[in-house]
């Protein structure tokens, strides 16, 4: 039986989750999620550590392997580092075991990552450099229009005429919706619109990764805005890729610290198989 | 030579932007020449049998601060016709005495115009290459092609450049082409001892040294990195494909490999590695080149597959050849030749289940965490369950 | 000749939705390509092999030696941005792998393919037995067939056409492409379509061809009057639609460029200006000559942007991608085989910077334009690598003022309505300024 | 009198400029662009004609003599009481508004600590208000989005823990309430919040309250004169949604060419980085443009960059450019796209780069785009003037005239203080000139 601790230093938020897994069981201790806000990521990160530690009441030497992943690469207490998409694809299954397609919305980046049952990824696509339809551009529209970020999903749902965002550039789409809002359109309908346009490019990166059917798990921060979800759902039918479903788990935003932290259980009974080998 | 010293004198000559080595070539004899040429594949034998260095003007890589470059380029298109262009306005490559602009797209085509106007007094040629295979067609453009090349060359070195003389530079590229086939497959047998982000290096040397320094010191690279012992990494093998005009920033290929991937093969600077084996001296060495380049040179976006089977045929091999987990499609944003084969290349690979993965750079990339990701995913993804 | 009526009552105050004005050319043309469209969906039916082959080098006398029916893809992807079906055609292709960056007629094209093939009119399109990839002036045309044939493993046969580099033609050039017409081409052609090339027929098609060259020059020269009775960007869409694809050398076209001259000429006999969908340019304010490709996806929205302001383009290089006419080529009947490797070699987009500098100031003097506008094409390398320098050549040679805008062809995310609007304004604010301070200084 | 206004509407803020029959400028105001564009024109063009009023009362009392010696303290301690006075009247429609959006349902059974907690933050802010408007304080913006923003967020914190409410209720709260307080107008309590200033600046002065009736006189007839709106001419990146006919409006490459000019008359070549444009206009000698070029739909590399590098540091813009002056060195930054500029500064601060010298790099980027915005114009002639709010800061003037030298050798480069109203001054030109030149009458405006 070991322990283990997954840490996903993300550009919004720093989640760290804590496992024990023996063989056949693996079961979820801990977890902290807490956004940046301009503080020091390193240092959440260590706040983390230390906070699931305590709630699981263990000491740092119990734990066999800590992982880390997202931003992570120079996390001095870590083990190991995976890369993102490996970890969300892991995270993805441990949370949906029936999912076959991981979509990751972070506040920079998007990416789908195509997998199978065991949480292999298979293919996988992220946004390009620009980033236009990121979550913090919503994030900051959100702010302008004075809804917190709790809300947004409920609002949008509401939106019946939604308005669709043209500009390409987050900057220049700032300044769209200040002209949609001086032209008196609602806010649910801009947020909504501001939806479907990031769920179009989440079909588009579903698309290129090859995927046709199976189910569709949302992770990282905006898995829970429940308008971002309506709105992909509403998008495949348009796009008629029908043979995907989406939905979204309360610890989505947690599935990137899950993978982390259940690869590293792995590939500690790697090392010490080897070890053993080396020892034998 | 330590193997550090030789990445280091590389690394130097790969980061004067002011070509020194260039400047004390020419200024070693009176009256020496040099003609730069644009990647990716220019006949570099003519320019040597007449006596000139040709030099590989391959962008200005990211430590080049463009700034009237831009000014002739919209932001949709690559960025390395605009670094060129940097470098022409900023005088430093006002020691090439000719450029050669290479039939590769319509970007540096146009960009063949454009030096016509911009820079006056050199002398300036487009220089096309056939898209038909067949002797009686391509090659006979092409050998006449080759022809007026030769006379232009001679008449700008200022003398006749005979077969005899043809024949001796093509005996010197052969070499030269040994000596990268070496490299390369080296490389592919130990990439811990050889890393990319050297090997790399030391090819960049061969654009601006003469060809016979550069072998030798592609030999001496590779005594030097066989006898250092390294560590050697659990990466995944890749051949890394698309980058064969615009270079992609060498923090690009260090992160690459960084993030847990071994380059095995790769197609950067493929003036180098053009033509396939070595080129008869033996018969009229117009013909041999040409001969040479319809049927033995390499494959590449930029050239017409004259039947469906052959697209990815190559890219296979290498993978098979090199004995590589995969397939890293680098390309440079904008790149319609480089973007536009990737479907095709993806498909043949998806076919003989190669895994595969992309994405753009531009050759002052400075962000890498996107590309550590995504290569990092790749090599986990290959590392991971390989063996399960 | 006259054009359609008007609904008068529209013409005056707010004009909510006018109805589209047509010149009967205009119609005519509509017409030609509806049938065109018609007949390619009818092929497999009619028992007709289909080509497909690009506009600038289209060998179009040629393949109707064969009896084709002939599919110009970049026409295809052009008529689904005027209907406003090309971005979802862009999405789609993207979906299926192709990046953004690259030109996205070939994505319109393959986007279409996906949908099912279905053509701008409606009809359904039939995948082309041949795909003649005339590599003239434009490097992407050879990747777009190749995927093409990928795709749907059409017969593909290159025809290499080399460039300009130098601004000259040249013999070797020249019989370089004669030998790939001879050994490769025909012969391909005739193995698909089982018909024998007939090098008489050939002739004949081409003695059409060369009237419609004739009248088509006419036309476009017409614009040196002021005012100009066209516009030789926007209206010349139109005009050059016949001749610069599947028609040329059908009398058909003959006709049709009969009709047009008529009524062009009509047109200056009256002093009147072009005809704009929003109606006739009232008063010519200012004369432009313009470089690069139109958009479609908001064709007509760019347009009432010129028009609004009294903005007629006089001469545009768009209007000669599928030949230039005007510096005296035709078809030559009697050497039919070179006179097809000296058109494909002429094409626009086949010359190079210096030549395309010296075509535009030639313009700008001789149709005495007040400046040049350039409209770079987000997709298109070919016309687009290095258009500030045509910019800053031309402003030096000429003194006259310059301006660049940015769009795309069919993809409607790049085309930028306020943006576009924004410096077109400033430039024709620009140009006012400048008369009147030159008016004051006399 | 007759005026003649200009106001650019541009993407972040709308700047207005009052000049008279003598084309002199008598005043500017400038506000944050917000989401109701009339709201922010207006508000512009009521500052410009505020501060019109004041350089009228320094004519005024000059004139008297009442004031010898301390006419410049006098009016300025004058106008930053005004201000404080509008800012506590803004103040007050917050609370008022907090207060009204904390009721109701969003909070459920917390909306009674959150309405708690409000009127203490509000206390709070109300005191703390007057040292925002000491001589010399540093305040991190002028408008009252920011400042009031700014201390919400650094006393908020504190008021919630004590009173047991999460901090994000009461950031909600802000946000929604910002946003109202922000599309209203107060233009009706100007002249009661100048006699209040009055009152106060008259306090704190107390050698001039014994003057305080010769002072008042010469104010009074000030305040009693109509400034008339005679023609208004809009521009800007929003000035199509000016309520304003075609006449009315001009393009921003003319007047930024034009109100150079005006500025300095030898300007050759203009540079103007604003919020989400940046441009490089050519004019001749008469201040007609001869040619421009403007960046495209990227918005990489312009003000709105210094925004989200200012948020990202939580600093305020003011500060950005004196940090970037301690530079030692600068770091090769290679992306200017706005939305990257904070990964790009954390990727840095990671690699172990000093703050400083980041800041210097970010810079330098933004000016190394607009240096080939310039490039594409047509170069930089002599003389150079560099307009727009990016020329308030000091390490892009630095860097800019650093590029400048090095590609184009010595030319003058005029910088204004007032540089951020260069566009709205063409645009009061224009005005002037419709009227004056051109013999045009204002339109009724619609
Ligand atoms: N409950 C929520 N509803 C909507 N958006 C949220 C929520 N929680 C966090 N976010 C947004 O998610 C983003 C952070 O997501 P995350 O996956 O942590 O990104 P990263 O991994 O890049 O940090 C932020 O932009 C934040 O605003
Ligand atoms: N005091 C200041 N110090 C430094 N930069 C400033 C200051 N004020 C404004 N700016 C910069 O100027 C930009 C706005 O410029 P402005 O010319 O007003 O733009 P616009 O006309 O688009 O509204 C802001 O994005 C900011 O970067
Ligand atoms: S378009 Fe906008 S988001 Fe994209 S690179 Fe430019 S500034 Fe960044
Ligand atoms: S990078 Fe690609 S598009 Fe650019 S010049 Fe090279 S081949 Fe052409
Ligand atoms: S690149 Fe230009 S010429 Fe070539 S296919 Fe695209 S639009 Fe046509």
């Amino acid at each position: 039986m070991i322990h283990t601790i997954g840490i996903d230093i993300g550009s919004g938020a720093v989640k760290t989750t804590l496992f024990r897994s023996d063989g056949s069981s693996i079961e979820w201790l801990a977890k902290r999620c807490e956004r940046i806000r301009r503080r020091d990521p390193m240092e959440l990160a260590r706040q983390g550590f230390d906070e699931v530690l305590e709630e699981a009441r263990l000491a740092p030497a119990d734990i066999a392997y800590t992982a880390t992943t997202g931003e992570g690469e120079n996390v001095k207490f870590a083990t190991g580092h995976f890369y993102s998409m490996t970890t969300h694809a892991r995270g993805g299954v441990y949370l949906v075991p029936e999912a076959r397609a991981v979509c990751d919305i972070g506040a920079l980046n998007g990416r789908a990552i195509y997998i199978d049952e065991r949480g292999k990824v298979l293919s996988y696509k992220m946004t390009s450099q620009c980033a236009s339809g990121s979550g913090q551009f919503l994030e900051n529209i959100a702010r302008y229009l004075g809804v917190a970020v709790e809300e947004i999903g409920a609002l949008s749902k509401t939106s019946k005429n939604p308005e669709k965002v043209s500009s390409i550039c987050a900057v220049l789409a700032e300044t769209d919706v200040i002209n949609m809002v001086s032209r008196g359109i609602a806010t649910q309908d801009i947020l909504k619109g501001i939806h479907l346009s990031m769920a179009s490019r989440l079909a588009k990166l579903l698309k290129v990764t090859g995927i046709t059917k199976g189910m569709v798990l949302l992770t990282g921060g905006l898995a829970l805005d429940a308008g971002l979800l309506a709105a992909l759902q509403e998008e495949l039918v348009t796009e008629k890729i029908t043979g995907l479903t989406a939905r979204n788990h309360p610890d989505s935003i947690y599935a990137g610290a899950i993978g982390a932290a259940l690869w590293g259980a792995f590939r500690h009974g790697r090392l010490a198989e080897l070890q053993s080998r080396v020892a034998a | 030579m330590a193997v550090a010293d030789i990445v280091a004198r590389c690394g130097n000559l790969f980061e004067d932007l002011s070509f020194s080595a260039v400047r004390d070539w020419k200024a070693a004899a009176p009256g020496r020449k040099a003609v730069g040429y644009m990647p990716i594949y220019v006949p570099r034998e003519l320019i040597h049998a007449a006596g000139m260095l040709p030099v590989g003007i391959f962008g200005g890589g990211d430590q080049l601060e463009v700034i009237q470059g831009d000014a002739y380029y919209q932001s949709y298109i690559c960025r390395i016709p605009r670094s060129t262009i940097e470098l022409g306005l900023t005088g430093r490559l006002d020691l090439l005495d000719g450029m050669l602009f290479p039939s590769i797209c319509d970007v540096i085509r146009n960009l063949s115009g454009m030096w016509q106007i911009l820079f006056k007094d050199k002398y300036v040629r487009y220089f096309d290459v056939p898209q038909n295979y067949q002797d009686s067609v391509g090659g006979a453009f092409y050998v006449n092609e080759l022809r007026v090349l030769r006379d232009e060359l001679a008449k700008l070195a200022g003398r006749a450049v005979s077969d005899d003389d043809l024949r001796k530079s093509i005996a010197v590229y052969n070499d030269n082409r040994r000596a990268i086939d070496e490299l390369y497959d080296y490389r592919a047998k130990k990439p811990w001892q050889a890393p990319t982000a050297e090997v790399y290096l030391v090819l960049r040397a061969g654009l601006v040294l003469p060809v016979e320094e550069h072998s030798k010191l592609v030999r001496e690279y590779l005594a030097a990195a066989d006898a250092e012992p390294r560590a050697r990494r659990d990466n995944a093998r890749v051949v890394l494909t698309g980058a064969f005009c615009e270079q992609p920033p060498l923090n690009l290929i260090k992160s690459i490999e960084m993030a847990g991937c071994y380059i095995v093969d790769d197609d950067f600077m493929l003036c180098f590695r053009w033509l396939l084996g070595d080129v008869p001296l033996e018969g009229d060495p117009l013909e041999n080149l040409s001969k040479a380049f319809l049927h033995h040179s390499a494959s590449t976006a930029s050239k017409y597959d004259v039947h469906k089977e052959d697209k990815g045929k190559p890219l296979v091999q290498s993978v098979k050849h090199y004995g590589a987990e995969g397939v890293i499609f680098a390309a440079p944003s904008f790149c319609d030749p480089a973007l536009l084969e990737r479907p095709m290349l993806q498909g043949v690979l998806k076919k003989h289940g190669i895994p595969y993965t992309a994405f753009k750079y531009a050759e002052n990339t400075g962000q890498m965490a996107p590309i550590r990701e995504q290569a990092g995913t790749f090599a986990d993804s290959i590392k991971l369950w390989s063996a399960v | 000749m006259s054009t359609q009526t008007v609904n008068t009552a529209a013409l005056g105050g707010a004009k909510p939705k006018a109805p589209v004005q047509k010149e009967d050319a205009m119609l005519l043309q509509k017409e030609m390509i509806n049938r065109n469209y018609h007949e390619l969906a009818t092929a497999r039916q009619t028992g007709r092999k289909v080509s497909a082959t690009f506009v600038p080098g289209n060998l179009n006398e040629l393949l109707m030696c064969f009896d084709f029916a002939r599919s110009l893809p970049e026409t295809n992807a052009l008529q689904n941005g005027l209907r406003k079906k090309s971005g979802k055609m862009i999405m789609d292709a993207e979906r299926d792998g192709h990046s953004e960056d690259v030109c996205t007629y070939v994505k319109a094209d393959l986007g279409m393919m996906l949908q099912g093939q279905v053509g701008p009119t409606g009809e359904p399109l039939p995948t082309p037995d041949v795909l003649l990839l005339s590599y003239t002036g434009c490097f992407t045309f050879m990747k777009w067939f190749e995927l093409i044939r990928q795709k749907y493993d059409c017969e593909t046969v290159m025809l290499h056409v080399p460039y300009q580099g130098d601004g000259h033609i040249n013999k070797n050039m020249r019989d370089y492409v004669v030998k790939q017409i001879n050994e490769n081409v025909i012969p391909t052609l005739e193995r698909v379509s089982g018909v024998k090339f007939d090098i008489d027929r050939l002739r004949g098609y081409m003695r059409e061809s060369v009237k419609s060259e004739e009248n088509l020059v006419n036309v476009l020269q017409s614009a040196k009057h002021r005012p100009s009775p066209i516009d030789g960007y926007f209206g010349a869409v139109y005009y050059i639609g016949p001749i610069f694809t599947a028609f040329r050398g059908m009398p058909e076209a003959t006709q049709f460029y009969d009709v047009l001259w008529q009524e062009v000429q009509e047109r200056m006999r009256l002093g009147k200006g072009p005809v704009t969908p929003e109606g006739e340019i009232a008063e010519e304010q200012y004369r432009l000559v313009v470089e690069g490709p139109p958009n479609w996806t908001s064709f007509r929205e760019f347009w009432k942007m010129f028009s609004d302001e009294g903005a007629v383009v006089v001469a545009s290089t768009y209007a000669k991608v599928g030949g230039v006419y005007d510096f005296g080529f035709r078809h030559d009947p009697e050497h039919p085989i070179e006179s097809l490797a000296e058109y494909c070699l002429g094409c626009y987009t086949n010359l190079n910077f210096p030549q395309r500098i010296d075509m535009i100031c030639k313009y700008l003097d001789e149709y005495q334009a007040d400046g040049l506008l350039i409209n770079s094409i987000k997709s298109c390398n070919s016309f687009s690598a290095g258009q500030l320098l045509i910019l800053r050549e031309v402003e030096k040679r000429t003194g006259k003022p310059a301006a660049f805008i940015e769009t795309d062809l069919v993809d409607p995310r790049y085309f930028s309505a306020a943006n576009v609007k924004n410096r077109l304004e400033s430039y024709f604010q620009m140009v006012k300024a400048k008369r009147v301070a030159a008016a004051a200084a006399h | 009198m007759r005026c003649f206004i200009g106001i650019d509407l541009g993407s972040t803020t709308t700047k207005a400029v009052v000049i008279g029959e003598d084309r002199k400028v008598l005043g500017r105001g400038i506000t944050n662009s917000r989401s109701n564009y009339d709201t922010a024109a207006t508000v512009a063009k009521q500052e410009a004609l505020v501060s019109a009023r004041f350089e009228l009362f320094r004519q005024a009392l000059a004139k008297s003599g009442a004031l010898n010696g301390k006419l410049d303290e006098f009016i300025g301690q004058l106008e930053r009481d005004f201000r404080l006075e509008q800012f506590l009247e803004q103040l007050a429609d917050l609370e008022a508004t907090c207060l009204r959006n904390a009721e109701g349902t969003r909070f459920g059974e917390a909306a009674a600590g959150v309405k708690q907690a409000l009127t203490e933050l509000f206390r709070r802010l109300r005191d703390d208000s007057p040292a925002l408007f000491i001589p010399n304080a540093k305040r991190k913006s002028d408008f009252f989005r920011d400042l009031a923003g700014a201390q919400y967020l650094a006393l908020g914190e504190a008021v919630a823990k004590d009173a047991g409410v999460r901090y994000d209720m009461l950031l909600n709260v802000f946000d929604r309430s910002i946003i109202e307080v922000e599309n209203r107008e107060y233009g009706d309590a100007i002249s009661r919040n100048l006699l209040a200033a009055m009152d106060r600046t008259l306090k704190a002065m107390p050698e001039a309250a014994s003057r305080a009736e010769k002072i008042r006189a010469p104010i009074q007839g000030v305040l009693e004169m109509a400034l008339e709106e005679t023609y208004v001419v809009g521009t800007g990146y929003g000035r199509a949604r000016l309520p304003f006919s075609k006449e009315h409006i001009r393009s921003e490459i003319l007047c930024h060419g034009l109100g150079a000019h005006m500025m300095y008359p030898r300007t050759a070549t203009v540079l103007d980085i604003g919020g989400q444009d940046t441009k490089a206009i050519q004019v001749d000698p008469h201040g007609i443009v001869e040619s421009f070029q403007m960046n495209d739909r990227c918005a990489a590399g312009c003000g709105r960059y210094l925004g989200y590098i200012a948020d990202e540091m939580n600093m305020g813009l003011h500060e950005l450019g004196p940090l970037a002056m301690k530079a030692t060195k600068t770091v090769r930054i290679n992306s200017t796209c706005t939305v990257f500029a904070g990964a790009e500064l954390r990727d840095r601060l990671s690699l172990g780069e000093k703050r400083e010298d980041i800041m210097a790099g970010l810079h330098r980027a933004i000016i190394l785009r607009a240096m080939s915005i310039l490039a594409r114009s047509g170069g930089v002639r002599d003389e150079f003037t560099f307009t727009g709010g990016v020329a308030k800061n000091e390490a892009a003037v630095k860097s800019l005239r650093e590029l400048v030298r090095e590609n184009y050798g010595e030319v003058t480069l005029n910088i204004n203080p007032d540089s951020i109203y260069t566009g709205a001054l063409g645009g009061a030109t224009f005005a002037w000139r419709a009227v004056l030149e051109e013999g045009k009458t204002a339109e009724a405006r619609t």
